[in-house]
């Protein structure tokens, strides 16, 4: 069994309208000093067996194309074995 | 013989039968097409409706590219088969890399559905040859994530090639770059377009009938060619 | 371990947290003496929640009873009060059938999953009739615009209502948003589903055929809402902390989606015997209302529904409330063909039970029995109770406090200004910051949708055979007077589909109340009824369905009353109906009723003064009868070239929504019998703004002298401004720039 | 200068459709064995200064009522100092 974390974030260059949401709403609430909020999505993925080999390329290769958007996109993958 | 125009049905669909109708005004006949069958049914071209597909879960489009009919459909449209995706249709265009660039979520961060105001850029496409350049129409627009991205030069290549095909006027309702509603690819046969044409079709269902021409357009190009 | 049968048989006195459950000692009895021994805790779950205010209507049921008893004759009822949903014939073979339901707790709780569920159980309902959904509606109450919560609440909820119809492909052609402090606290959230289909297609809830299969398809069973239905929607809401909430339900519009066409296509591929959807109360109450219906006896093998959680005990799946669910009855035969239709939309289906003939409902979990009840006792024999009900202390005071002296504008200026103020009021300013969340096109029917009157469906794109609906409240009439209160919010409805061209056909309704267990609200509640269905006989429009929501209230402070009531129309030529603006200069326009001084509850004594007393305006239903027949046969002759409803804010108002809409101004004159206040702001009933061009001019008038209609020339239409001649003139920009920004300036940032 | 990372999870028991949706189209495109799927958000914020003390306690109040939804949703948050 493994457990695959994928971050997805947009690429640094590109406008994140909801983090900039994100950041006048922490300042308005009182969280001074907020240089910069992005928005990513996270994707928690358990397998059943080992992943490594074929398998873990195939992870990284939907990770990056299917999970992520190369076009606006950048993703991180890390796999934590699990009892 | 009229024309056979396919229209697509993903799980999650919801335009499917407006871009039918809309095909049989134009003087089409609509052909269904299955999102699980990767036969097209030999039809003359085909429409992506919009909708949710998959419940436009991970991104709009995302899923839907790698559904067995889009393997016939890009290889179609890389062979010049006519192919119009509108809204989640024109998202599997740019998911499928048929088309450049990426629609993101829209910046007042709301869907918004509303009758707007394009401007037809370039009538030189399959589906846009019954309009004239310049053209002003009023069509529906409803979308939640219809911000076109495209890095500067891809925007650039976009526009000197003429491959912007309609632009926002008035209000830009999403916050897409250089306020593109829809571009083609370099041949002209596929287009992708936010906006619904599907919903311009009759004058008592629509606030006007200008997105006719998008189905005729193509009935045209497919007789002339 | 689970408590079994024979446990409960072995062990007669284990004790039953039935109180946490929300049981009363004597309705614990009842199940003990129908059992003939204790309840197992599977049996005690079922009861709990079937006998909850919710699913049982125990305090609603006796007054509840006249919309039956009192019901006018029709042909056009084809299936009543009862089912999921009322089937009403609109001819040519069509049928519609459409229904409203609260969902005012769980999105208080979670606006944005309570609003979205909520959409999608009311979809359900239509579904489970065997029709199509066709659009929703959402009815909506919050409190004061600027009140922290309800920048909490109002946007989550709007988004839900939004992310799940939106991504249903159902248009959202109407509903109503008010603002009143009553409702800090317990907004309201009312959603709407209409559908079609053909006489043949209509599908009911019953489990006929012995040996035939019971299968749940859908979503899997989760730990969604569970004691939600007991706890959430019959108790008042305390905030005891986080954990006493029940874990909230979560909707999966794309589910729902593939849920309906999957079910449509078994349906009609006559693959299925009944149908039920699963709402509140989920397996329980699908499988003893089956029961119930149909022969008597079903047995259910709980262990093969399929799990979200695997750590789900059997009384937690017989109560979970997990979304997108339906039920179906299919016979042995049919049931290969069926599982592959159903599948062939990715949707997972499993067989849970079997029909019998052994007048009882049983389940078995692993083997073991868990459940033996009579299923009447537990779908349709519930408690029923006669709360004590009287006329609140407070109710002639309120009554006495008439709006007659307060201060009303005296000149043309200050008639200008409070028609500005009024036309950006909270409650009369513009929606579109919520209804543009809303798509309105897709299916490509709509024919009318906000903010006209009445939303407008095609059902039959040949014929153009459509149907029109519009709800419609005022909780401060109801307040004034609960039994004229709910006739008031009858007739708006029925005069909102009437402008549109239709013909009113059926009704149904979402009464929403504060606790029953306050003989004052009671009253309120007793008085609703009576006045809907003393109302419904006089206009002969039947009550199909509705839902009922108690226990809106914070403390000892209840909301306005709110019978919310849904009028269906029929017409039969969509492309006949009546917009609500004017399209040309040079339109004439009249004013059809009459006008009297009455400002009890109205929208200037509210927003302006603050002021809520007196009586609310006089109810003619025999006048909204004629004011209907005119302008449905004016529309279908093509004589009327728009109309407008008259209610909240007065004439000035809807003149200047007419305005607003069409973009050109108009010039009206004020009746010379008419104080100018009172020509504008007056909420008088029966009345509505027709618009004529000359040439049809005589016709119209004719039509309504022959009918003993008063019809009043105000003028025409023409330039950029709304002008009360001799008064004020106000241009439309000005009008638009109140209108439009009031919302926004809240919202929008 | 501080970088704090937000993750926000629906909580275990309530239905994630979106992982639903992303653990069929793994399954679809070749990766065998996928138990399961939960997708989550991710914050990335910029914080000037230092932040301890009653700033990284508003900063967690934030996490908890505004980045997340204690109805339905856990987050963790973990601060990194940066250069
Ligand atoms: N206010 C009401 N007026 C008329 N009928 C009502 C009212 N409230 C509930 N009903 C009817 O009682 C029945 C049970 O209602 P409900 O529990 O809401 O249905 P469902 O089980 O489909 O959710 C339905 O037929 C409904 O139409
Ligand atoms: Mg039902």
């Amino acid at each position: 069994m493994a457990r695959v974390v994928v971050d997805v974030m947009l690429k640094p260059e590109i406008l994140d309208p909801q983090g900039r949401a994100v950041q006048g709403a922490l300042g308005r609430l009182g969280l001074s000093g907020v240089a910069d909020v992005r928005q990513g999505k996270q994707f928690v993925i358990q397998v059943d067996g080992d992943l490594s080999g074929d398998r873990l390329a195939l992870m990284h290769k939907l990770a990056e194309e299917l999970l992520s958007n190369p076009v606006i996109e950048n993703y991180s993958l890390t796999v934590e074995a699990d009892a | 013989m009229s024309a056979r125009i396919g229209v697509v049905t993903f799980p999650g669909t919801l335009d499917d039968r407006d871009a039918a109708r809309a095909v049989r005004i134009a003087g089409g006949e609509p052909v269904e097409l299955w999102h699980g069958d990767d036969d097209i049914k030999g039809v003359d071209a085909v429409i992506l409706p919009g909708g949710f597909s998959y419940g436009d879960y991970l991104r709009c489009g995302a899923i839907s590219r790698f559904a067995p009919v889009m393997n016939s459909i890009i290889d179609g449209a890389k062979g010049g088969l006519p192919v119009l995706g509108i809204c989640n249709g024109f998202q599997i265009l740019v998911e499928s890399h048929l088309l450049p660039g990426a629609l993101m979520r829209n910046e007042s961060r709301h869907f918004i559905c509303r009758d707007q105001k394009l401007r037809i850029e370039n009538a030189d496409s399959m589906w846009t040859r019954d309009y004239f350049t310049n053209q002003e129409i009023v069509v529906p627009l409803k979308n939640g994530e219809g911000n076109y991205f495209a890095d500067p030069s891809t925007l650039d290549m976009l526009e000197g090639e003429g491959r912007v095909v309609a632009r926002y006027l008035d209000v830009n309702p999403n916050g897409s770059a250089r306020d593109i509603a829809g571009i083609r690819n370099e041949r002209g046969n596929v287009v992708g377009l936010m906006p619904h044409p599907e919903h311009a079709v009759e004058s008592l269902t629509g606030p006007t009938t200008e997105g006719l021409p998008f189905f005729t357009s193509v009935l045209t190009s497919l007789v002339s060619a | 371990m689970t408590d079994t049968v024979a446990a409960a048989q072995a062990h007669p006195e284990a004790p039953q947290p039935f109180a946490e459950l929300g049981l009363k000692p004597d309705e614990y009895e009842r199940i003990r003496e129908i059992l003939g021994r204790r309840p197992t805790s599977s049996e005690l779950a079922m009861y709990s929640v079937m006998w909850s205010e919710h699913c049982s209507y125990k305090s609603s049921k006796v007054h509840l009873r006249q919309f039956g008893e009192k019901a006018p004759k029709t042909d056009a009822l084809l299936v009543g009060i009862g089912e999921n949903a009322g089937v009403v014939d609109i001819g040519d073979g069509w049928a519609v059938t459409f229904k409203v339901e609260s969902h005012n707790h769980p999105s208080y709780v979670e606006p944005y999953q309570g609003a979205a569920t909520g959409v999608g159980g009311i979809v359900r309902d239509i579904i489970s009739m065997g029709a199509r959904p066709l659009a929703v509606m959402d009815p909506l109450r919050f409190g004061p615009l600027d009140a922290p919560d309800t920048r909490r609440v109002l946007p989550g909820i709007v988004s839900g209502i939004g992310g799940y119809g939106n991504c249903l492909g159902l248009p959202n052609i109407g509903g109503e948003v008010v603002f009143d402090p009553t409702y800090l606290g317990n907004p309201l959230v009312n959603a709407l589903c209409v559908g079609s289909m053909r006489h043949e297609d209509i599908h009911l809830a019953s489990a006929k055929g012995v040996g035939n299969l019971v299968v749940l398809y859908g979503a899997r069973t989760g730990g969604d809402g569970i004691g939600g239905v007991s706890v959430l929607a019959s108790e008042t809401f305390d905030a005891d902390g986080p954990a006493k909430r029940p874990s909230v339900q979560v909707g999966d519009p794309f589910m729902e989606k593939l849920l309906i066409e999957a079910t449509l296509e078994v349906l009609h591929a006559g693959l299925v015997e009944g149908i039920q959807d699963l709402g509140g109360a989920g397996i329980s109450c699908a499988t003893s209302e089956l029961a119930s219906n149909g022969d008597g006896g079903m047995h259910v093998w709980l262990d093969r529904v399929l799990l979200r959680d695997k750590t789900l005990s059997p009384e937690e799946i017989l109560m979970s409330e997990s979304q997108e669910r339906m039920c179906a009855i299919v016979t042995p035969a049919k049931l290969d063909e069926f599982m592959s239709l159903i599948k062939k939309w990715d949707v997972e289906a499993v067989v849970i039970g079997e029909v019998n003939a052994s007048g009882r409902l049983t389940v078995d979990w692993h083997g073991e029995q868990i459940v033996d009840v009579p299923p009447r006792s537990v779908a349709h024999d519930g408690p029923i109770y006669e709360r004590p009900f009287h006329r609140p202390s407070w109710q002639d005071a309120l009554q006495a406090d008439t709006p007659d002296s307060l201060p009303r504008p005296t000149d043309g200026e200050q008639l200008r200004a409070t028609l500005i103020n009024l036309i950006g009021a909270p409650n009369l300013a513009s929606k579109a910051w919520i209804t543009d969340q809303y798509d309105r096109y897709v299916l490509g029917n709509t024919v009318l949708a906000q903010p006209e009157d009445a939303g407008m469906i095609r059902v039959d794109e040949t014929t153009g055979r459509g149907v029109a609906i519009s709800t419609d409240c005022n909780g401060r009439y109801a307040k004034l007077d609960p039994y004229n209160g709910a006739r008031l919010a009858l007739a708006e409805s029925y005069r909102n589909v009437s402008v549109a061209g239709a013909k009113p056909l059926a009704v149904t309704n979402c009464l929403n109340f504060g606790s029953p267990e306050d003989p004052e609200v009671m009253w309120q509640f007793s008085e609703a009824c009576r006045g809907l269905a003393d109302g419904c006989l006089e206009l002969g429009v039947p009550v199909t369905g509705g839902n009922v929501s108690f226990y809106n209230q914070t403390g000892d402070t209840a909301i306005l009353p709110t019978p919310v009531v849904g009028v269906l129309a029929v017409i039969d030529n969509v492309d006949k109906r009546t917009p609500m603006a004017w399209s040309a200069e040079g339109q004439v326009v009249y004013v059809l009723g009459d006008t009297r001084d009455e400002f009890a509850g109205s929208e200037w004594a509210h927003h302006v003064h603050g002021h809520l007393g007196g009586l609310p305006p006089v109810v003619d239903l025999q006048r909204e009868r004629v004011l209907s027949e005119v302008l449905v046969t004016a529309s279908s002759a093509g004589i009327v070239a728009a109309a407008h409803d008259i209610s909240d804010g007065g004439i000035a108002i809807t003149l200047t929504e007419m305005a607003m809409k069409s973009g050109i101004g108009v010039k009206a004159a004020v009746p010379a019998d008419l104080d100018p206040f009172v020509f504008c702001f007056a909420e008088s009933t029966g009345r509505a703004i027709a618009v004529v061009t000359p040439a049809h001019e005589a016709a119209f008038v004719a039509s309504c002298a022959a009918a003993g209609l008063p019809a009043t020339r105000l003028g025409e239409t023409g330039g950029d401004a709304v002008e009360i001649t001799g008064q004020f003139s106000a241009p439309i920009v000005e009008l638009r720039r109140s209108h439009e920004a009031t919302i926004p300036a809240i919202f929008a940032n």
